[in-house]
């Protein structure tokens, strides 16, 4: 096992892993920032800015305030399960981000090339399916373990929701899937290149489908009736201190990647609109994965920025309503949006 | 509170105490009304209203209907009210409700007083309106002390919190009401704060007035008394 | 002809985009916050403040004590012959800790002598420092730092 | 999906399959949908409310019996801590009632000042209700728009009475001051931009499909069962109740005004919701008549001494407050201290429509139907 092969199996993902961390959590916690001032900001109010300037180290203080507070266990809760609940939540939402591809491959000068992305898996988006409704389980499992009512309450909400908007979700990943052929991410964004446009033309009713139900996946207005606030507080009731942040930032690099993987697959990932991104890549490559991952960067932020206005001024929906949405409305058309898909490409392939 | 608006004891104290207004020693005091004579107090005056008795066509159908069973009150401010005996109390406000051109079909408010002077100790007091004629009227029926009422819930169902209330605040007792629980006051609550033999203050709250670093909050009549708490409050702690 | 407008605006989210349209333009509009501590907030002439009692003015008439309906006021007039030439209290207890700034106290007030100032910042460590005597009645403070509004009108001084 | 409301609890089909037990929760008294120290204890089956049972009391201060403790004019500050939202109209009713006992004549500028200041506390209190109603059904900005206004209306307050919230407004007899210099044109520019504002609130709320869904055959109440209950205010014209204090025993010369009465029709929360919306706007209309219709100078406050003895007898005399109708029933035995004073809260007795409501809805409608009657606790529990 000499240095080189050690490097290539440990010693590069690591890097990678570090380097792709580092800024998930800067971008996960100043989106908890961006979303309290965009949201004050929508209701002509000015938000954080005590903290630093423009209230910039909120997070910061946020951050040290639930590191420093006192996580309670309940008495009647189960605390082996009560503590380690939040894992199931956080660690998924972070494990989606190694599929993701961020940028075409940066060459270094010595020649060899290195990915932009942590683990090129061939079925990318079929593993990011996976972990999501594996952060279901840290829901009910929190809710259940919390001992009191509330939380059950907020967890059996959230099983019940969850099932609903899976396939939804699922079948409108599959639509692009069918478009792009592959289930790599980087062939996806690859696809879309060379087809000229984004996936959001033809598949517009996915793109419908799929936002609202990642909306409805990451339990956000209008379908927050986990923690819905003022019903029934929601499962994260009995968390305080650091299991709470763990909750916390489970939702929000939810958010993130929902929006990530939305940019990625309909808005055509890293790829520079009105450019000739081949070109460009041939010509000067390191310049170009710069590019591709700050207009990725923009189109991540316009799909948060939506999520947020969507917070901002939808009411929510009812418990019985939000099933109803989702296995009435959204499973028919996005079954149907398949089919009219699938027929699409065979009538075009033909 | 100051010394004399509030009066600490029970204030059945005699209706002379009462109206003495001004403190005796007040220098530049206002013409004082002429009350403060020591005469021996007046037995406890009986309360009754002053005016004269108003009569509405609704007031004129009662009287048609009951008789004199139904009594006018008088009311110094032109409001029609009606004094029904206990017994028939429900079957007049049955009437009122179901009769065509009463048509009282609101039960604007309902509520209990207590006199401890008078001869009949309670009294229980509806105010009706009728949505369809737009005239008022008040129905009033006396209790003696511990005697019950029959419960106007079937006539109508929205006197249900109104007696549970009265039933809290005054200790009046109603016959037939479904369920006749506590509904302002805590559960272990013993007495009825809105009789007249109840003390302003009751138990806890002078103990909580007193008790804030256990000294009393009312300074005393004379100077140098309320100089000295004044003192030991700021710099005794 | 609506059917279909109907089904178009149902199927486009029309409405819910609207309410989306109203929030936006909030977005750019001037925002509402005031910054307290920095900025000072500009109180109208009639605002009902902290009590202040001019003591050269008073004349013991304990008509504010009558009025108060929570007992804040005690004042204590001056022996009979030190009355006839200085008609001030020998002593003035004002309790701020009870006092329910209703203005009743105001109303009787011949000399005009207790008034509402606009002070608002009443903040005390304990009860006791609520209690003012004589000496430490606040008055005119230093209104400069409440500055009147254009609403406001002449004081009136009966 | 109408919540069907039969006559006794409901009874899920599965009750008779499987012998499932009904779950209690504990609704309340600190709980952010009970607008105050409200508690209910609900039964349920799963999610839907089988029986409810609300317990009361939490903010019982016995206002009764302090005011038996006070000289008449003493005891007007007490009132504005019933309903501290609407203070102007409890110190209207309190004031308008002795007014009455004394046989008083106010002056017309008095009442016209009265009529503007009232109508200004109604809109703010609709304000703060169309606010936390929206945030507890989910639309989180609606309550900072409606506190945003309500603001406006309160600097008038403080311009005009010296306090914002519970301002001791009226003595016994008039109003103590005429409005300040510059309080006029002030109030005229709020009257033409609050229309505008509400129009803003309605595209948010009134044509939202999740809003319409959330509260259309939410909470039914029928006219018949309403009037029984005693409701009152727009939770009774939600039903298509017309009864309006200001319409049926006019007051403090509402009779100048004309303005019309907003009802529902099928009384659930929709309805009750549209029915404060539109009074707001009607709102706005009786301010401009009676600034308009002012008199220029004139009497202030009616003749009335420092100490007040009613005439021994007693008094009912009800204001239509933003809640509903509230009555102040007073009886005075001569002497300058009342003797006997009760206030018919409207909250109080519109609460009891709750428990009709809410059977058969899930938890979420409860929220809704706690919101849509409007309550403060602090004049439920006196």
């Amino acid at each position: 096992m000499n240095f080189q092969t050690l490097m290539d199996v440990i010693g590069w993902p690591l890097i990678k892993i570090v380097i792709l961390l580092v800024p998930v959590f800067t971008v996960v916690a100043y989106l908890v920032w961006f979303e309290r001032r965009v949201l004050a900001f929508f209701q002509s109010r000015l938000g954080p800015n005590r903290v630093g300037p423009l209230g910039l180290l909120q997070p910061v203080a946020d951050g040290l305030k639930l590191l420093l507070k006192e996580d309670i266990v309940p008495t009647n809760a189960r605390p082996f399960l009560f503590k380690i609940a939040p894992i199931f939540v956080m660690t998924p939402a972070i494990a989606g981000f190694a599929v993701i591809s961020w940028a075409l491959p940066w060459v270094t000068p010595a020649g060899n090339t290195h990915g932009f992305v942590v683990a090129d898996v061939d079925l990318g988006i079929l593993l990011i399916l996976a972990l999501s409704s594996l952060g279901i389980f840290g829901i009910i499992l929190g809710g259940w373990a919390s001992g009191s009512k509330y939380p059950l309450m907020g967890s059996l909400r959230s099983a019940s929701q969850m099932l609903a908007y899976e396939i939804p979700l699922t079948l409108s990943i599959l639509t692009v899937i069918l478009l792009a052929g592959s289930f790599r991410l980087s062939d996806i964004v690859a696809a879309q290149q060379n087809l000229g446009w984004y996936f959001l033309f033809p598949g517009l009713i996915a793109f419908g489908v799929y936002l609202v139900s990642a909306v409805a996946e990451s339990n956000r207005t209008p379908f927050d009736l986990p923690e819905g606030e003022s019903e029934i507080i929601g499962f994260h009731t009995e968390y305080s201190g650091m299991r709470f942040a763990f909750y916390f930032v489970g939702e929000y690099a939810n958010v993130v990647l929902i929006s990530v993987v939305a940019a990625s697959l309909f808005m055509g990932g890293y790829d520079i609109p009105f450019v000739k991104d081949a070109a460009l890549y041939a010509a000067h490559p390191n310049l170009a994965s710069v590019l591709g991952v700050l207009s990725f960067a923009v189109k991540g932020a316009l799909f948060a920025y939506f999520f947020i206005w969507i917070r901002a001024t939808w009411p929510r929906y009812r418990y019985d309503q939000l099933l109803r949405v989702g296995w009435v409305v959204l499973l028919p058309i996005a079954l149907g949006n398949l089919m009219l898909v699938a027929l699409l490409k065979l009538w075009l392939l033909r | 509170m100051t010394e004399e608006t509030k009066e600490p004891g029970t204030p059945e104290a005699p209706k002379a105490a009462e109206s003495a207004p001004a403190p005796a020693e007040k220098p530049a005091a206002p013409a004082a009304p002429a009350a403060a004579k020591p005469a021996a107090p007046p037995a406890p005056k009986k309360w009754e209203p002053t005016g004269e008795v108003v009569t509405t066509p609704v007031t004129e159908r009662l009287a048609a209907t009951f008789g004199d069973a139904v009594a006018g009150v008088k009311s110094s401010c032109k409001e029609a009210t009606v004094l029904v005996p206990k017994a028939r109390l429900v079957e007049v406000l049955q009437f009122l409700r179901d009769d065509a051109d009463c048509a009282m079909d609101y039960l604007s408010d309902m509520t209990g007083a207590h006199y401890p002077n008078n001869d009949k100790k309670f009294e229980v007091v509806y105010h009706l309106w009728s949505m369809t004629h737009k005239q008022s009227l008040r129905v009033k029926a006396q209790l003696d002390d511990g005697e019950a009422c029959p419960t106007a819930i079937h006539v109508w169902p929205g006197a249900d919190w109104m007696e549970r209330e009265a039933h809290d605040l005054l200790g009046i007792v109603f016959l037939g009401h479904p369920n006749l629980k506590v509904i302002l006051l805590p559960d272990d609550f013993e007495g009825h704060p809105l009789r007249k033999e109840f003390p302003l203050g009751g138990a806890q709250e002078e103990m909580i007035r007193a008790n804030r670093y256990g000294k009393p909050v009312y300074l005393p009549e004379d100077l140098e008394e309320a100089q000295k708490i004044v003192e030991e409050r700021r710099h005794g702690r | 002809m609506n059917a279909a407008a109907r089904f178009i605006k149902m199927v486009t989210f029309w409405e819910l985009i609207k309410g989306m349209v109203v929030t936006n333009k909030y977005m750019f509009k001037p925002k509402v916050t005031e910054l307290y501590p920095d900025v000072r907030p500009v109180l109208p002439y009639r605002t009902k403040g902290r009590l202040h009692v001019e003591i050269e003015t008073c004349i013991s008439c304990r008509m504010c004590e009558k009025a108060c309906p929570e007992g804040c006021i005690k004042v204590f007039p001056p022996s009979k012959e030190v009355f006839k030439t200085d008609k001030r209290p020998a002593q003035f207890y004002l309790n701020q800790e009870h006092c329910l700034h209703c203005g009743l106290c105001v109303d009787p007030c011949p000399t005009g002598s207790i008034h509402h100032s606009h002070e608002y910042e009443m903040v005390v460590y304990n009860f006791d420092d609520l209690l003012f005597d004589k000496e430490t009645l606040p008055y005119d403070l230093d209104q400069k730092q409440y500055r009147w509004n254009v609403l406001g009108n002449v004081p009136v001084k009966r | 999906m109408a919540a069907e409301h039969t006559g006794e609890a409901f009874t899920s089909p599965l009750r008779e399959v499987m012998e499932t037990k009904t779950y209690e929760l504990n609704m309340g008294p600190q709980h952010p949908a009970t607008h105050g120290v409200y508690r209910a204890i609900l039964q349920l089956d799963g999610e839907r409310v089988v029986s409810m049972e609300s317990v009361l009391g939490y903010l019982h201060r016995g206002i009764e019996k302090w005011a038996e403790y006070r000289t008449w004019t003493q005891a007007t500050p007490i009132f504005d801590r019933l309903d501290y939202v609407g203070a102007v109209l409890n110190c209207h009713g309190y004031v308008g009632a002795v007014e009455k006992l004394l046989n008083l004549e106010v002056p017309k500028k008095a009442q016209y000042i009265r009529v503007v200041l009232d109508e200004l506390q109604r809109i703010a209190n609709h304000l703060l209700w169309l606010g936390t109603h929206a945030l507890d059904v989910g639309a989180q900005s609606m309550l900072f728009y409606g506190i945003r206004e309500r603001e406006a209306i309160l600097d008038l307050f403080e311009a005009m009475l010296g306090q914002r919230l519970l301002q001791n407004a009226y003595p016994i007899g008039g109003v103590r001051f005429d409005f300040p210099k510059g309080w006029v044109p002030v109030c005229y520019r709020l009257l033409e931009e609050l229309p505008k504002k509400i129009d803003d609130y309605e595209t948010l709320l009134t044509g939202n499909r999740i809003w319409v869904q959330r509260t259309k055959g939410v909470g039914v109440i029928s006219a018949k069962d309403a009037t029984a209950l005693s409701l009152s205010g727009p939770t009774l014209r939600g039903s298509g109740v017309n009864f309006d204090v200001r319409k049926a025993m006019p007051y403090s010369s509402y009779e100048d005004f004309d303005f019309e009465v907003p009802l529902g029709q099928n009384g659930d929360v929709f309805d009750r919701y549209m029915c404060r919306i539109r009074e707001m706007r009607q709102s706005v209309r009786i301010i401009r008549q009676a600034l308009d219709g002012m008199p220029a100078e004139g009497e202030l406050k009616g003749k009335v001494g420092r100490i007040i003895r009613p005439p021994a007898g007693e008094a009912y005399y009800t204001v239509e407050a933003a809640k509903g109708q509230l009555g102040y029933y007073i009886v005075s035995d001569g002497a300058e201290k009342p003797y006997r004073l009760h206030i018919k809260s409207p909250s109080f007795v519109n609460l009891q429509g709750i428990e009709t409501m809410c059977r058969g809805g899930l938890i979420a409608d409860v929220v809704a139907n706690i919101g849509s009657l409007d309550i403060v606790l602090g004049e439920v529990d006196r």
